[in-house]
């Protein structure tokens, strides 16, 4: 790679965190949507290239500043991380070209601009996690990030959004700052902070107590920012009440980014030096992920508000998420990397979908939304498509990762069967909740009172666009399967 | 000698904190805040960290404390007397403080030069900021090109609570007529002793503050300490001739532009040096001389996040004066 | 001076907790908040204490002393940027509360959840 | 055109047509509407049938489409249950269209297009299934099925309907997921592939009860087959337009339930291993109690199409019964079964819902002396009737023959008694009826009305006098089918 | 002459610590905010001259001296300034002195 080429790692994070700082000042009407847009696009070719130059299991790095790691900040980009770019940008991109109308219908335009220098700032952050190889700097993105999605579900129309997203404040704040701790505590007996670093120097100290403590503060705090059952607390109301548009950027990728940091740290770091790591692993976080499996899927079953329900299956799939990780086999982390990107493409699709129902009904209750699939039929479509997938109906993507996990079981022997019959049940449980919606929809009488809107071109493309990814991705999913598997490979290559 | 006296500072801290928790007057939990901060920069500095004790001192016990005066001044003084269950708190809080406790032991004691951290990257800093950087304050130099992304980010971060603030508070506010005499309008022109030796200092709180912008490199100080002390003589300002001259004279469009600009102007610097065939963020291109291009480097970028900070804090504190109780 | 070895991690360790204590156990938001700064503090008193040096200086060539041992420059660095980051943190939150306080008139969470749950 | 484009058409056809039953619904009106399904379904047809003589002669061509993951792709590979099950809903298709214009203009429903274009895509599912290559293709045109007809059950939308539909989606899908989707996956483990191979994959990979086992989990969760318990959805579905009762729940999607049983004891588990292996005898017993329970349950029905359900329950065990005895006479049997039961019940639903569109009348009672009004509905309904018991000259004697064959062969006397017990039992509950339709008076104030929409009387003709042919001229069929087994032995 | 002014600049300062401890008291003690005030204000003025001259003597003719110097000037500028401010704005909300209280509301 040479000339702009080399230059990607950095400009993934620059490119959206410059034209923030632009967007705030191009107040005209649709001007900072168009530049917000732009950048994202960008954001999103470049996390392509950056795939293309990772594939099959090489990492770039870029030393910031050229100064050598690790007394400068080092970029670290493999496959894990390629995979996390492109569903970020990915989202965003998407979430951006969908959502406009409905957040027009949701917020006065003179206060867009801010918000989208949000949105942008939020996928800064977010890339710049992603990219980082250097814990301090993985705190500091995390920041940015945390702040702006704090600002993008504060936009919500429903004055229930404050309370929730000051929920979020708080928790959020202190799962970085426990990560921060366990960092400091790190750096404490290691005196570096770059991941590689790490590691190798961590193996002289692991037994001592402070590491240990550090793994500990560092999981728990992740794991909270994550919305690891039963840390999730904050993430229902914040996907409910945020607009539309961001709760489908953020249900793509907000969450998925922490687990990508606590994967990282535990197989990264802990996982090789610390004795006994992965047996405590799986021990803490298995159950946890059942836990979360079941309730999630349970609580959904009787939700009255859409939104709401779906976010609570997602506390379920994070659930999924950690199970596939909690195996610490390569079939398993597969499973779980796999998810992260079949779950955004299935959620996204879903939420994109609501934000266009939301124009025709009153509300998004269950009982409001009844009849819209006779207002916008090819809209329903999609949000079936995306609906099968999150159940793991064959042939959508949703499928593909429920194989990897079962499979990924199957090698556990007995246990392993009776996480299948939890696996499968928490899919007939998804069955009925995503049902639920679509009997509604389909079948409702529509309420008189509700508004005939009809979805814009923009918002018909990016969804349908979604709902067909779902399918290709079911039928040919090369792409995640392979980063995934290179990712896993990578993670416990690090297992001695 | 000084062990001794951080220790009562400590402790002092300790008490401080416990009343803070306790006392149900919100007011004064944040006036004893603020003390709490004052106590912690003097630790900090007896620690050494003279920078960072600096910070402290002027974001934690001054920025900080406006900002939570401002809001109270919105909200309520006193804390409701509630019945909520405190047992699981207590609980979770002290399993925690256990893990803790239990991490503190086998930690190296206190000022262990043999301690890991200071044997393994540290040394490398405090070896070659002179002779890469030349400039005598390491800390300056870390903040400013060694790690200068991080720094990059924090900028960002403030930036990005300054969008949060004026996003949540800057709109469908009620637009004052100008010849209303409002207390907020007025501030305290018609108190002739505050005012006069008000613009007197001013002046001079804004020279100090230029000093710690640029004289960063050589001691304690930088854009963020700057920024607060350039940003506290505003509101100084505003505070004595009321919100609106204050507005007058740095009216929110031109805060914006500050806010964005510094920002802007610090990842130009970075993007400058990825012109001019260096990585991001490397200043060492910017001049022929790679030193010299350094210190170009850090003074710009400094620069940058003074200016977003004194732009940042200034909105926000126009954002929360400007609104209605 | 054994107690002075680990006197600050334990300051640290009190302070976290009382922090956190204020967090999760006051209703009141602004008091949750003032808290949240406790505790981040606290985080930012570990840090300093582990850059000590035992007499040394802080981090700043000066003409006079060359020989001198200087404390390590790190984590002052990382703590300027927590710092920073605490502050716009809290200045958010406070925005948040204000935003609370105009829509439902309190700031105290059992009421608010009182309000949203009529 | 080569057979690979071949068996694409016959996957993309109904596909394309679907859209284009949409878009002429919606821009060109009703007329545009039904000659594109026509023309779809003749379409249909014709690429199906140029596909039957190559298999008739023996070849087996196949189609590899996508390879999802290492060593799970989407393929097709045709043999002679595959074609004969696809020949047979194409070919009904058409007839069925001809009714379906009938029927749904003499009712004149709501929501027609979405009728038609739900119709097609099921018929792709069908397809799909009649000519998967492996267990997970199988699965995915199965599931594309049940979600397909989800619509066209619910299709009048009221609060009962939607209930029922529920249930119809609800057994399918759980059963499904929850048995079927893990036999595969058990199946893919230890045998390492899922694909339909003459003599079965399983031999020697698995032995005892696990086969057993295995077994139950296939027949339980392929609900389509209605094995009891699982067959509830059937009567559910019964609240659809008739057109889809007949062509859906008495050929297409029941079949493709029977269809997959067969295909997996033939081609996954293989009949011989099957044979050998006691834990899999429990199915005999298990399809001959739905057999006669179903029956018995029958014979207390009042609602006409309801007992045809139910007799379709018992109709579907005899085949997986059939396919159960694990001899080859009874496996043709079975083959021959659902072609002699889809021409025979058929004509019963098109005769019931030409009864529904002429007089409104559903339940039996009311059917008395029906038969002077409209005399050729009636007529082809008793030929149904007689199929079904099994009397000669139609279709329904010839499979029974060859599945009493079977039972002999492999001296299976449970089978025996429960072929005979059912022929009585079907006497029971449908000479009544065709009694009362005939000889008793019809009761006084009746509506006056005479035969249905023409289109209906024409296409339950059709199939009725299909249901005679078979019994003469079944020649073909069944040295398809013959293929089956002489390639085993 | 150094002892001199070693014993010179510590006297200072311990007589500045004195004020200061003074100031402490009078400001817990005394019954009302402008006496206490009145209190503080000891600590403000007398105690910061003397601490802040002391430390001047310690540190000889220095940069630091003139730092100190600047100091003690904005101390003296700003504490009396800040005290009226404050005092201006006790009686504005309605504070009333000791003095013109009934002695039945005093002491609160």
């Amino acid at each position: 790679m040479n000339g702009i080429n080399a230059h990607l790692p950095a400009l993934q994070v620059v490119v959206p965190m410059l034209t923030a700082a632009f967007v705030v000042l191009l107040q005209p009407r649709g001007l900072a949507w168009a530049a917000a847009t732009a950048a994202s696009l960008m954001s999103f070719l470049i996390a392509v290239q950056l795939t293309l130059a990772v594939a099959g299991g090489a990492t770039l790095t870029y030393a910031m500043g050229s100064w050598p790691a690790p007394y400068g900040i080092a970029l670290e980009i493999d496959s894990f991380s390629a995979l996390l770019l492109l569903v970020i940008t990915g989202a965003s991109t998407l979430a951006l070209i969908g959502g406009k109308a409905s957040l027009e219908s949701q917020m006065q335009s003179d206060r867009q601009p801010y918000y989208f220098s949000a949105w942008l700032l939020a996928l800064a952050g977010l890339c710049g996690i992603v990219v980082a190889g250097d814990a301090f700097n993985i705190f500091v993105f995390m920041e940015i990030s945390s702040l702006a999605s704090y600002i993008l579900i504060a936009g919500g129309p429903d004055k229930r959004a404050l309370p929730a997203v000051f929920k979020y404040l708080i928790m959020g704040t202190i799962g970085a700052t426990f990560y921060l701790i366990g960092v400091g505590l790190i750096y404490m007996m290691t005196g570096t902070l770059n991941l590689h670093d790490m590691e190798v120097l961590i193996a002289n100290v692991s037994d001592q107590r402070p590491i240990l403590a550090a793994a500990g503060f560092i999981t728990v705090g992740l794991a909270l920012k994550a919305a690891v059952f039963p840390l999730h607390v904050w993430l229902p109301n914040a996907y409910t009440y945020a607009p539309h548009m961001a709760t489908a950027f953020l249900a793509a990728c907000a969450t998925k980014v922490s687990l990508y940091v606590l994967l990282r740290f535990d197989f990264f770091v802990f996982q090789g030096n610390l004795d006994g790591h992965a047996f405590q692993f799986t021990a803490y976080l298995m159950p946890l992920a059942i836990l979360g499996i079941v309730i999630g899927s349970a609580v959904a079953l009787f939700e009255q508000n859409v939104k709401r329900l779906f976010a609570f299956s997602s506390v379920a799939q994070i659930g999924y998420i950690m199970l596939g990780a909690s195996f610490v086999s390569i079939l398993g982390l597969t499973a779980g990397i796999v998810h992260i990107f079949n779950h955004a493409l299935a959620k996204g699709g879903i939420f994109l979908a609501l934000g266009a129902f939301a124009l025709s009904a009153k509300s998004l209750r269950i009982d409001d939304i009844a009849g819209v699939a006779k207002r916008m039929p090819w809209t329903f479509a999609a949000f079936v498509i995306a609906g099968l997938s999150l159940i793991g109906i064959p042939g959508t993507a949703g499928f593909i990762s429920k194989w990897y996990l079962i499979n990924a079981a199957l090698e556990h022997g007995s246990l392993g069967i009776a996480l299948i019959v939890v696996i499968l049940l928490s899919s007939l449980m998804a069955v009925v909740y995503v049902w639920r919606v679509v009997e509604a929809a389909a079948f409702g009488e529509p309420a008189t009172a509700a508004p005939i809107a009809k979805i814009q071109p923009a918002a018909f493309i990016a969804l349908w666009t979604v709902a067909i990814l779902n399918i290709v991705f079911g039928l040919a999913p090369d792409l995640p399967v392979s980063l995934a598997t290179d990712a896993s490979n990578i993670l416990l290559g690090h297992l001695r | 000698m000084t062990e001794i006296f951080g220790t009562f500072l400590l402790s002092l801290l300790v008490i401080t904190a416990v009343a803070i928790v306790r006392t149900k007057n919100l007011f004064v939990a944040v006036m004893l805040m603020s003390i709490a901060s004052l106590l912690i920069a003097a630790v900090f500095f007896l620690l050494d960290a003279a920078d960072v004790a600096l910070t402290e001192a002027a974001v934690g016990a001054g920025i900080s404390t406006v900002l939570f005066l401002g809001a109270l001044a919105l909200t309520f003084e006193r804390e409701r007397p509630s019945a909520t269950k405190r047992a699981l708190p207590v609980i979770v809080t002290v399993i925690a403080a256990l893990v803790v406790i239990y991490a503190t032991f086998d930690k190296p004691r206190l000022g262990d030069p043999e301690a890991p951290v200071h044997r393994h990257v540290a040394p490398w800093y405090l070896e070659k900021t002179p002779e890469y950087v030349d400039i005598p304050n390491v800390v300056t130099a870390v903040l400013g090109t060694f790690r200068g992304y991080d720094t990059l980010g924090e900028v960002f971060v403030v930036f990005t609570a300054g969008i949060g603030v004026l996003f949540l508070l800057g709109y469908g506010r009620v637009t004052r007529s100008a010849d209303e005499e409002t207390e907020i309008n007025v501030g305290l022109r018609h108190h002739l002793i505050p005012r006069t030796v008000g613009r007197l200092l001013i002046p001079f709180i804004l020279l100090f503050g230029l000093y710690v912008q640029f004289h960063g490199e050589y001691g304690p100080g930088g854009g963020f300490q700057a920024g607060a002390i350039i940003a506290a003589s505003m509101i100084l300002y505003a505070l004595l001739e009321g919100e609106r001259h204050a507005l007058d004279v740095l009216p929110q469009r031109l805060l914006l532009g500050l806010m964005a600009g510094g920002a802007i102007l610090y990842t130009g610097v970075g993007i400058l040096g990825m012109l001019l065939g260096g990585n991001f963020l490397d200043y060492s291109v910017l001049s022929d001389n790679p030193v010299a291009g350094q210190q170009l480097g850090i003074i710009l970028i400094e620069a940058g996040v003074g200016i977003t900070v004194t732009g940042t804090l200034l909105a926000i504190f126009h954002a929360f004066a400007a609104r209605e109780r | 001076m054994a107690v002075f070895e680990l006197f600050n991690y334990w300051v640290f360790a009190i302070l976290l907790m009382i922090g956190f204590y204020a967090v999760i156990a006051k209703p009141n938001l602004i008091k949750k908040l003032i808290g949240l700064s406790l505790f981040q503090s606290a985080v930012f008193l570990l840090y300093i204490s582990m850059g000590r040096v035992e007499g040394g200086t802080a981090p700043i060539f000066s003409d006079n002393a060359e020989t001198a041992l200087f404390s390590n420059p790190l984590p002052q660095v990382l703590i300027l940027t927590a710092i920073v980051v605490g502050i716009s943190t809290l200045a958010l939150g406070l925005g948040i509360v204000v935003r609370i306080r105009e829509e439902y008139g309190s700031i105290e969470e059992n009421e608010i959840a009182e309000i949203d749950r009529r | 055109m080569s057979v690979e484009n071949l068996i694409l058409m016959a996957l993309v056809v109904p596909l394309a047509g679907a859209l284009g039953i949409g878009l002429a619904g919606r821009y060109l009106g009703p007329n545009a509407r039904e000659t594109v399904t026509f023309v779809t379904a003749g379409l249909l047809a014709a690429t199906v049938w140029q596909i039957v003589p190559l298999v008739y002669n023996g070849e087996r061509p196949g189609l590899v489409l996508a390879e999802i993951l290492p060593g799970i792709e989407i393929a097709f590979r045709i043999e002679p249950l595959g074609m004969m099950f696809a020949a047979l809903a194409s070919s009904l298709w058409i007839v069925n269209s001809i009714y379906s214009v009938g029927y749904m203009r003499g009712n004149n429903e709501r929501n027609q297009t979405r009728f038609y274009v739900m119709f097609a895509v099921s018929l792709a599912a069908a397809i799909g299934i009649a000519f998967a290559g492996n267990l997970i293709t199988l699965f995915l045109f199965y599931e594309a099925l049940t979600l397909a007809t989800y619509p066209l059950v619910a299709h009048k939308g009221d609060k009962a309907t939607v209930r029922s539909a529920r249930i119809y989606l609800g057994v399918l899908l759980s059963t499904s997921i929850g048995l079927l989707l893990p036999a595969i996956i058990w199946t893919y483990s230890v045998a390492g592939t899922g694909d339909f191979v003459l003599g079965g994959i399983l031999d020697g990979k698995l032995e005892g009860a696990a086969v057993g086992l295995l077994l139950g989990l296939f027949v339980f969760g392929i609900g389509k087959a209605a094995v009891m318990p699982v067959h509830r959805w059937l009567p559910a579905a019964m609240v659809a337009p008739t057109p889809v009762s007949a062509l859906l729940h008495a050929v297409a999607v029941v079949k493709a339930g029977v269809f997959t049983v067969t295909k997996v004891i033939v081609y996954i588990f293989g009949i011989d291993f099957l044979f050998a292996e006691p834990s899999s005898s429990w199915l005999v017993y298990a399809a001959s109690f739905t057999i006669i329970a179903a029956s018995i349950v029958a014979l207390r029905q009042k609602n006409l199409k309801r007992l045809l359900a139910y007799s379709t329950i018992a109709q579907l065990s005899y085949v997986v019964m059939a396919a159960a005895i694990l001899k080859p006479l009874a496996e043709i049997g079975a083959a021959i079964h659902m072609l002699a039961h889809a021409f025979g019940k058929i004509t019963l639903f098109f005769a019931a819902g030409a009864i529904y569109v002429a007089a409104k009348k559903t339940e039996l009672p009311q059917l008395a002396g029906i038969g002077r009004r409209m005399p050729i509905t009636m007529t082809a309904f008793t030929i149904g009737a007689l199929s079904m018991i099994g009397v000669p000259p139609t279709a329904g004697f010839v499979s029974k023959w060859y599945i009493l064959a079977g039972a002999f062969e492999a001296d299976n006397y449970v089978a025996l008694f429960t072929i005979i017990a059912s022929t009585v039992l079907n006497a029971a509950y449908f000479l009544p009826i065709i009694y009362a339709v005939w000889f008793v008076k019809e009761s006084e104030g009746g509506p006056d009305h005479g035969e249905a929409p023409w289109p209906a009387v024409l296409a339950l003709s059709i199939t009725a006098a299909l249901t005679i042919l078979f019994f003469l001229f079944n020649g073909p069929a069944i040295a398809l089918e013959r293929q089956v087994v002489e390639a085993l032995s | 002459m150094d002892l001199f002014i070693d014993v010179l600049s510590w006297t200072l300062l311990t007589l500045g610590g004195l004020a200061v401890l003074v100031g402490g008291i009078g400001a817990l003690r005394m019954p009302d905010l402008y006496t206490r005030m009145h209190a503080a204000s000891v600590t403000d003025s007398l105690g910061a001259i003397l601490v802040i001259a002391g430390i001047m003597l310690q540190a000889g003719l220095s940069l630091a001296t003139i730092k100190l110097a600047a100091i003690l000037l904005f101390l003296l500028l700003t504490s009396p300034t800040s005290s009226n401010a404050l005092a201006s704005a006790a009686l504005l909300a309605g504070t009333k002195p000791l003095s013109e209280r009934s002695d039945a509301e005093g002491e609160s």
